[in-house]
């Protein structure tokens, strides 16, 4: 498992394929990989964004995320599991986050990096501002929920 | 003997600095701390708390050198 | 959107690099990406598994595929997905499959990667024949449902 | 005039064969296509049919050019 806060771009699925290659122990033990990839938009709320600062809590950060995956691993049967989140400046088009999960069979796969972006996104933290195009800076109130349609 | 509180985000910019330095008194509750280090500030009522780097409720007491958090919701991913 | 049967080795996570550079008309837009890669265990049913064969119905799979993507387009709002499913012969550890949709927010993307895998599952003319480590051979018998725990 | 009758994976092995060219004579459901192709077989129940690469009943009345396929449940993914 590797949880990974960094403050520079980063490329999810070079990410993905490094971690990969870092597990030669699940070689032909994982059916199914589910990934998802938050990336930043240019729009939200019905403004345009230029731009974004993540701030987080050191330390707290870190636990958190560790004490989601844990949790995750007790309800569902996986593998493996890489966790990265960005911190500092974005800009539009760049990715945010990454959680990509190793297991088995697909049903878990899929349930795993769905609760861990749904906890994470309730539960990690992290706090949004961003800059709007007339240089206007808001802090982003909630995160909505996903699992809702 | 002293707790150590912090302050993120749009609550960090309300109360205008980032860390206090509290002298620990004892039997204080998480809520206690908040107030007594923002005497004249209206805090908004959806802030959350962390002792250690763990949540916490607000009727948590707090022990000396505890590391005491306040946070508006999240809002990464 | 974009559907492809390949009879060779593929790395899932550069198709999706490449694919996401073909679409420069979602960038800025997609908020969320979510991705399934299924890939070929060494052990299926308590056995090991050395090998498989994947057979087609060609052009009955392009078809029916572009139907449960443009069925999950109908139930859900995406900006773009991308298939790939292998043909011929697979080895362990080789990926069989990748699931890639774009959108603006995460409950439609892994709403449309779930769906899209389960209708594959069920609907895509695939078959796949296993040759065991003693060299025998047997047709996998039927998918399970991946939406169960 | 004729229907083109086709078979995949573990039916093809089954049947012997991949494909048929059936006389069109009308009137023929897609079980009428299957039984008339495989007179001494027994097929399992589980098959499903395809008329043009959609899948159809085996009620389905086969009309003159179509393509009829045959084949166990799908395992792809």
């Amino acid at each position: 498992m590797k949880i990974k806060i960094i403050d520079t771009l980063f490329d999810p699925w070079q990410e993905i394929q490094q971690y990969q290659l870092s597990i030669p122990e699940v070689k032909g033990k994982f059916g199914a990989t589910s990934v998802f990839v938050g990336t930043m938009r240019d729009f939200n709320d019905g403004d345009n964004v230029k731009g974004m600062n993540l701030e987080h809590y050191p330390g707290m950060t870190e636990k958190q995320l560790q004490k989601i995956v844990e949790q995750a691993m007790q309800q569902w049967h996986i593998l493996d599991a890489l966790v990265v989140h960005r911190v500092g400046d974005i800009f539009p088009d760049e990715p945010i986050v990454l959680v990509a999960i190793w297991s088995s069979h697909r049903g878990d796969a899929f349930d795993t990096s769905r609760y861990i972006m749904e906890r994470l996104k309730s539960k990690a933290p992290f706090w949004k501002k961003e800059i709007l195009v007339d240089d206007a800076e808001r802090w982003v109130g909630k995160n909505t929920d996903g699992y809702k349609k | 003997m002293s707790i150590k509180v912090r302050y993120f985000a749009s609550l960090k910019e309300l109360v205008g600095r980032s860390e206090d330095q509290l002298p620990f008194v004892g039997n204080l509750t998480v809520a206690d701390v908040l107030k007594q280090a923002n005497k004249n500030k209206v805090i908004p009522n959806n802030i959350l708390a962390a002792v250690n780097m763990e949540y916490v409720a607000f009727e948590t007491v707090v022990k000396d050198g505890d590391e005491v958090a306040f946070f508006p919701p999240v809002t990464g991913g």
